[in-house]
């Protein structure tokens, strides 16, 4: 909340498929698991679309942590799969020119009841962040920017 | 009012009239939904949240209230009583009265200022009496349509909501009135009632201040609920040990129930993990025969309930009497140990059964089973035709069912109304 | 060469007109607000920019609530909706709905989950929850602002549906869609209609014979013109979506001609366990499953045939399968696959060991059996004594019981065995009037119409009752030598204050749940769900409770979980309501969340159209352009997916998904990243 | 059921008519007015400086408590009567400043 207020959060950004990791977040909720709330779930169609720059750029924003949940093997895009992470890998190397910690982006395979699974990755991601501590103090500048 | 035609005429507007009304709207065909209270929405409507996914009731409902409301093969007929039907022209022609509102619903705006302007208190019957509205109002905060009505037993005819009212509304010169509708088919969805609290004499005869029905109970854990929170309603006093007596409308041979009514463990069972929440503190007992949770998730959420520490205690209730502080004191025979025991509480619920709505079913001429729910001749073969032809029931008209139940008995009734529309409807002139 | 090409026009660029954002931050009856703090939440965003008004409301889906918002977009000029409330999966259709009531294109709403991703999973802290809240509703107006007007895809629907199943359900659900005036393929696995169904002598509480019934279904089915029947068949591939899917279905011969049929069915010797009766007896490969089946020809077992010539008058005649194929489209699919008894593992309750143990399927076929009036004989022995175990394979507990081989406890009631059980219990009673009857239950759950008069019957056929609990499970063993019955039965009877009974029986039945069918296959194609407990996942239990997530898939009977022969018939008529609703008009929409490709900034790389894995979604065209012949991406919106396999790859941006655009999530990571002073400022 | 014609009559005349049909209600309707209204003043004089619980407003104005919670619930619904903590197992009510003014 409010900086004076409490300590400042690192904040977890969650790509999550409709089809996956987003209901597996709706599942969660209906069995009211808790989970820190510094986790922000988009829903996205397929993870595909995003360009491996969209996840270097999410982190110069501030955004500390990043989990894309995809429906691996189980969607109904062909392309998911093999395509999501491939694209995971382009952004770990741009991470590391950045010298971005590479934990902090993570992909799992999340279904629509992985309640279990989801609380795992969040947890852990939260837990790391606590140990590595914000984005913004690794992050070097692009080196031909 | 003028006669209507329609394709198909339902009778309730509850969960599973609403449904089947939508269902045959959705594939074309006209529909007249028929309600005798002010508002659609049935039983449901008054629920907290529902089993066994947990979702707040109104936001399942509220929305199909909506649907129905706005649709444009829907005429919406609320407040209206059926008198009987007659086989006409190969289909039903239905006679119905308008009760008058005293309020004209083309007017009204559902801002209820006639509401707070109107000095008689009444006990609302949303609330199970014990919540209270005025003499004039909106029936309950979510009602479809969003229109006032006007209690004239209960009016003393002051003229306050007649000044009040900033469209002009009010109308002491209604009347009932009659008119007919012409229908190829009718699905019947009269609903239930509850069990009478006070049928049973040993526990009670409803005399007990703190035993409740289940209603009144989901209208505690409500947020619109009366009190805003769970309070017993004999003196106000948050409850710190609630009982919940199971079957104690069912099954039972002394009151002519035999049967199973179905939702009542799951509804204990889901107002006891609510209860839990509201009131961290507060014991809750549950004392069944049988723990019935056969539905789809139904099992998973007993094990959460026991997990949680609601106490499942196989006893059968001989009697429940009240102490000096009109605390209830049940004494049970724990079967599964041999002995009788007594244990007082701050509250006890009635987990009660269900017994059919029988006026608008002895309107249709439909012959009963002995367990006075519409009978269904070939239950293995067409689970919703009624013995009448034609005339197509769904829900708790035709025996105890939950809400998922009663929402697939009514889009089966719908298929099969629409079937008969379509095989009869050629042959039918409108006269 | 085509001119310049059409795509369909952007009517409105988002910074054409000036965004005015309605934000409406539902309490869900108490759901939310009793951990987010609404009215906060409200105040915050109505400052924020481009937000015109910020309300909250008890209920935003009821009808007072939606009439709110449509009111705002008439009087205050709102053209951009951001709600937060519970799920978009529960209730985007019905605020889409209000929006275009009030006028405005139902795509320039935007709804944020509040419930289930927010107040009910942070419950204990109110602070961060309300923080999350401002922070996803700020993501939200930032998409909204970048939202523009979009049509739905309309496409024309086939009015043909698919049934898969031939049992109880699928044979309802094709009568009453066809009675709709929509065409029907119903395909059967097995070379017979009628499906578990058919294996039952009596269904309760009518004690009908459940052959007569489907007979008659199966001859209401048969007059329908517009009903094709595949037996022997099975789906081996799907494409497309809602309103048009290509089926393949293959279909193995007959083996057997009518003229034939006689001759062959006698002179076949070959035998192989009959399936029909859970493989406790024998029967020929080619075969009727029983009397009065549909079709009446008979067919050849293929599995089991060991392809030898069979002599018929002399000649040997050599079977073959010469399977068929099918391609058909379909504008609905009906899963109607059913279930299988749950088959007790080797050694559970002396399962497969004893042979005096069966299931309550196969007890059924084995009293078939046995003429009326005569005594049941079981293994050479007279049964008198007989032991009925309830919840067997249902009802399993999470560490008491071994899970099965892919690891999965049943921990579900299966609903139907109570109920059955007892209908078999007073029959035994009827037939054997010497035989002596216990039960051992957890709770009996006779919960249907009729059904509690039948567990009163049992009781007062001298049934015995004994109640074990779950985690204390009765043991079957083999009696010792010599003794008078084979089997012992040991139990820690509740009823009578947990005394260890022992009983002496004849016959130990275990009353098996049900489990789907292994239906992997058709999964995998159709991409649909299943739950925890392996049937098929509806959408919502009582939103949309017959329906699956993919659009244009339906369930009907078991396939969806445990339930009686009344409950499947009405699943699979309300199956057939939502098919009917469907196609009726002839015509699908599918949201419009496809590719489209900015010809201002396409230059023809083509790193799209290899990017693209579906099947003519995404093609490279030559246009004229200032009398320069260049070459730029097209979409063809009814086989694009939304997938954006195209976005990611374009060095241009000069692709994107309609409604999921990039630009849009960046605005969405901006708004969750930004530092908010204002959190607190804002508040004074 | 119907009335055969109802246009022609005015509606000094109806409301006329209405009381006359409705006499017994309307005086029965009164009488119960009125005690609700002697009700509602005693409960709301009670609790307009200092919260009180159900049972302790029950003692002093000398009626039932589970009457006097209808009571207190009825007049919270309308805004008239708020919530004002709790003692012990018992929430406390009071008389809302706003609709004091």
């Amino acid at each position: 909340m409010a900086s004076n207020e409490k300590a400042r959060q690192p904040k977890i950004l969650i790509l999550a498929t409709l089809a996956g990791g987003y209901a597996g977040a709706d599942s969660t909720g209906q069995v009211h698991m808790e989970y820190p709330p510094n986790t922000y779930i988009l829903p996205v169609m397929c993870p595909v679309m995003f360009p491996p720059e969209f996840f270097v750029r999410a982190f110069e924003r501030g955004i500390d942590g990043i989990i894309v949940m995809y429906s691996g093997t189980d969607s109904p895009y062909r392309v998911e799969a093999d395509g999501t992470a491939a694209l995971i890998n382009r952004a770990y190397t741009l991470m590391k020119e950045r010298s971005i910690d590479i934990r902090r982006l993570r992909l799992a395979a999340i279904c629509t009841v992985c309640v279990k699974p989801f609380l795992k990755e969040v947890n852990q991601m939260a837990d790391l962040l606590k140990g590595i501590g914000f984005v913004g103090d690794e992050i070097t500048a692009p080196a031909a920017a | 009012m003028e006669n209507l035609h329609a394709d198909a005429l339902v009778v309730g507007g509850g969960i599973a009239g609403m449904q089947a009304a939508l269902d045959l709207a959705d594939q074309g065909f006209q529909v007249a939904l028929l309600e005798r209270e002010p508002s659609i929405g049935g039983k449901m409507i008054t629920l907290s949240k529902v089993f066994p996914t947990l979702d707040c009731c109104s936001c399942i409902t509220t929305p199909k209230m909506s649907a129905v409301a706005h649709h444009p093969n829907i005429r919406l007929l609320t407040y209206c009583e059926l008198e009987s039907i007659q086989e006409n022209n190969g289909g039903y022609r239905a006679k119905v009265v308008q009760k008058p509102r005293y309020v004209d619903a083309r007017k009204c705006t559902g801002c209820r200022e006639c509401e707070y302007a109107c000095p008689v208190t009444v006990p609302s019957p949303f609330d199970r009496g014990l919540g209270a509205y005025r003499a004039i109002r909106v029936p309950f905060s979510t009602a479809v349509p969003q229109t006032a009505v006007l209690d004239m037993e209960n009016c003393i005819l002051c003229g306050k909501c007649e000044k009040e009212c900033p469209a002009g509304a009010v109308d002491f010169t209604q009347r009932p009135e009659s008119f007919e509708i012409q229908a190829t088919t009718i699905v019947a969805a009269s609903g239930f009632e509850l069990t009478p609290l006070d049928a049973k004499k040993e526990y009670g005869g409803g005399k007990l201040q703190n035993v409740i029905d289940p209603l009144m109970m989901e209208r505690f854990l409500a947020p619109t609920g009366p009190y805003g929170r769970v309070l017993r309603p004999g003196d106000g006093k948050e409850p710190t040990s609630i009982a919940y007596v199971q079957c104690a409308g069912s099954r039972d041979e002394t009151l002519g129930i035999t049967y199973c009514s179905r939702v009542c463990c799951m509804y204990a069972i889901k107002q006891a993990m609510l209860i839990s929440g509201a009131l961290p503190m507060a014991e809750i007992t549950i004392y069944y025969m049988d723990i019935r949770t056969f539905g789809k998730g139904y099992e998973q959420f007993y094990q959460n309930a026991q997990a949680m520490g609601v106490e499942f205690v196989r006893g059968k209730v001989a009697s429940i009497r009240e102490d000096d502080e009109q605390n209830p004191v049940v004494n049970v025979e724990l079967t599964e140990e041999g002995r009788k025991m007594e244990r007082t509480f701050d509250l006890v619920v009635l987990s009660l059964g269900m017994v059919p709505t029988l006026g608008s079913n002895l309107s249709l001429g439909l012959p009963i089973g002995t367990d006075r729910f519409i009978s269904i001749p070939a239950p293995n073969a067409s689970p919703c035709a009624s013995a009448r032809p034609g005339i197509f029931v769904t829900g708790t008209a035709m025996g105890p069912m939950d809400i998922v139940d009663s929402i697939v008995t009514a889009s089966s009734a719908a298929a099969a109304a629409s079937a008969y529309i379509r095989a009869h409807q050629k042959e039918i002139v409108y006269a | 060469m085509p001119e310049k090409k059409q795509t369909p026009e952007n009517t409105h660029a988002p910074d054409s007109e000036e965004v005015r954002v309605g934000v409406y931050t539902c309490h869900c009856g108490g759901n939310i607000s009793h951990v987010v703090q609404c009215e906060r939440v409200a105040k915050l965003l109505g400052k924020m920019p481009g937000v015109a008004v910020a309300r909250t409301d008890p209920s935003f889906c009821s009808d007072a609530g939606q009439a709110i918002i449509e009111q705002d977009i008439k009087e205050l000029g709102i053209n951009r909706v951001v709600i937060g409330a519970c799920a978009p999966s529960l209730h985007e259709q019905t605020f889409r709905n209000a929006v275009t009531r009030a006028g405005l294109n139902p795509y320039l709403y935007h709804h944020v989950g509040l419930r289930e991703q927010d107040s009910w999973v942070h419950d204990s802290d109110k602070e961060g929850a309300t923080e999350k809240a401002v922070r996803l509703m700020s993501a939200g107006v930032a998409k909204a602002r970048l939202l523009t007007p979009l049509e739905p895809i309309r496409l024309g629907a086939e009015k043909q549906a698919l049934v898969i199943g031939g049992g109880v359900a699928g044979l309802r659900s094709a009568l009453d869609i066809a009675r709709q005036g929509i065409r029907v393929t119903l395909v059967e696995k097995s070379p017979f209609l009628g499906g578990r169904m058919a294996q039952l002598e009596s269904v309760f509480p009518t004690d009908e014979t459940p052959r007569q019934l489907l007979h008659d279904l199966i001859e209401q089915v048969t007059a329908q013109s517009n009903i094709t029947i595949l037996t022997a068949a099975e789906v081996t591939a799907v494409s497309g979506y809602v309103g048009n899917f290509n089926v393949t279905v293959t279909q193995h011969s007959r083996g057997v001609s009518d003229e034939m049929a006689e001759a062959l069915l006698a002179a076949c010797t070959q035998e192989t366990p009959d399936a029909f009766n859970y493989g406790l007896t024998q029967r020929k490969v080619i075969y009727q499953p029983y009397k009065g089946c549909y079709p009446p020809t008979p067919a050849v077992d293929w599995e089991h045939y060991d392809g030898q010539p069979i002599q018929v008058n002399g000649k040997p005649v050599v079977l073959k399968d010469e399977p068929q194929v099918h391609q058909l489209t379909a504008g609905a699919i009906v899963l109607a696959t059913g279930f299988d008894p749950y088959e007790p593992r080797l050694g559970e309750y002396g399962y497969g060991e004893i042979p005096e143990v069966v299931t309550l399927p196969q007890l059924i076929r084995i009293l078939a059996q046995v003429p009326d009036g005569e005594s049941l004989i079981w293994n050479g022995h007279p049964v008198r004594d007989v032991a009925l175990i309830h919840c067997v394979g249902s009802r399993e507990i999470d560490g008491i019981h071994e899970p099965q081989a892919d690891g999965q406890v049943n921990n579900y009631c299966s609903r139907v065995c109570c109920t059955a059980s007892l209908h078999t219990a007073v029959e035994l009673r009827k037939r054997f009037p010497t035989s002596n009857l216990y039960e051992l239950y957890q709770d009996i759950r006779t919960y249907g119409r009729g059904h509690e008069d039948i567990y009163r019957q049992a009781q007062a056929s001298m049934v015995r009752f004994l109640r074990y609990h779950g985690d204390e499970h009765p043991e079957v063993m083999a009696a010792p030598a010599g003794d008078k019955h084979p089997v012992l039965v040991r139990v820690k009877d509740h009823l009578t204050y947990g005394e260890e009974i022992e009983i002496p029986v004849d016959l130990v039945v275990l009353a098996v749940g049900m489990m789907p069918r292994q239906i992997d296959d058709l999964v995998d194609m159709l991409k649909v769900s299943r739950g925890t407990d392996r049937f098929l996942l509806e959408v919502h239990p009582k939103l949309r409770p017959v329906e699956m997530a993919v659009r244009g898939i339906v369930l009907a009977g078991t396939a969806q979980g445990p339930m009686n022969i009344q409950e499947s018939l009405s699943a699979a008529s309300a199956a057939a309501a939502k098919v009917a609703s469907l196609l009726g008009q002839g015509r699908v929409e599918l949201p419009p969340f496809v590719a489209r490709v900015d010809e201002s900034k396409c230059d023809g790389t083509g790193a799209c159209v290899e990017a693209c894995l579906e099947e003519g979604a995404i093609a490279l065209q030559t246009f004229k352009e200032n009398g320069r012949e260049v070459k730029r991406a097209v979409v063809t919106p009814a086989n694009c997916t939304g997938c954006g396999a195209c976005v990611g790859v374009c060095p241009n941006r000069a692709i994107d998904v309609q409604a999921w655009t990039l630009a849009q999530y960046e605005a969405m990571v901006d708004a969750i990243a930004m530092d908010i002073p204002a959190f607190s400022e804002a508040e004074k | 059921m119907s009335e055969p014609q109802i246009e022609t009559i005015s509606r000094g005349d109806m409301l006329k008519k209405l009381r006359a049909e409705h006499a017994a209600s309307v005086e029965r309707t009164q009488i119960l007015f009125r005690e609700q209204r002697a009700m509602q003043q005693s409960i709301c004089q009670l609790i307009r400086e200092t919260p009180k619980t159900v049972p302790e407003i029950a003692n002093a104005i000398g009626k039932p408590s589970q009457e006097v919670l209808w009571f207190v619930a009825a007049l919270k619904k309308y805004g008239i009567v708020i919530e004002a903590g709790m003692c012990g197992d018992y929430p406390l009510y009071q008389r809302a400043k706003e609709a004091q003014a």
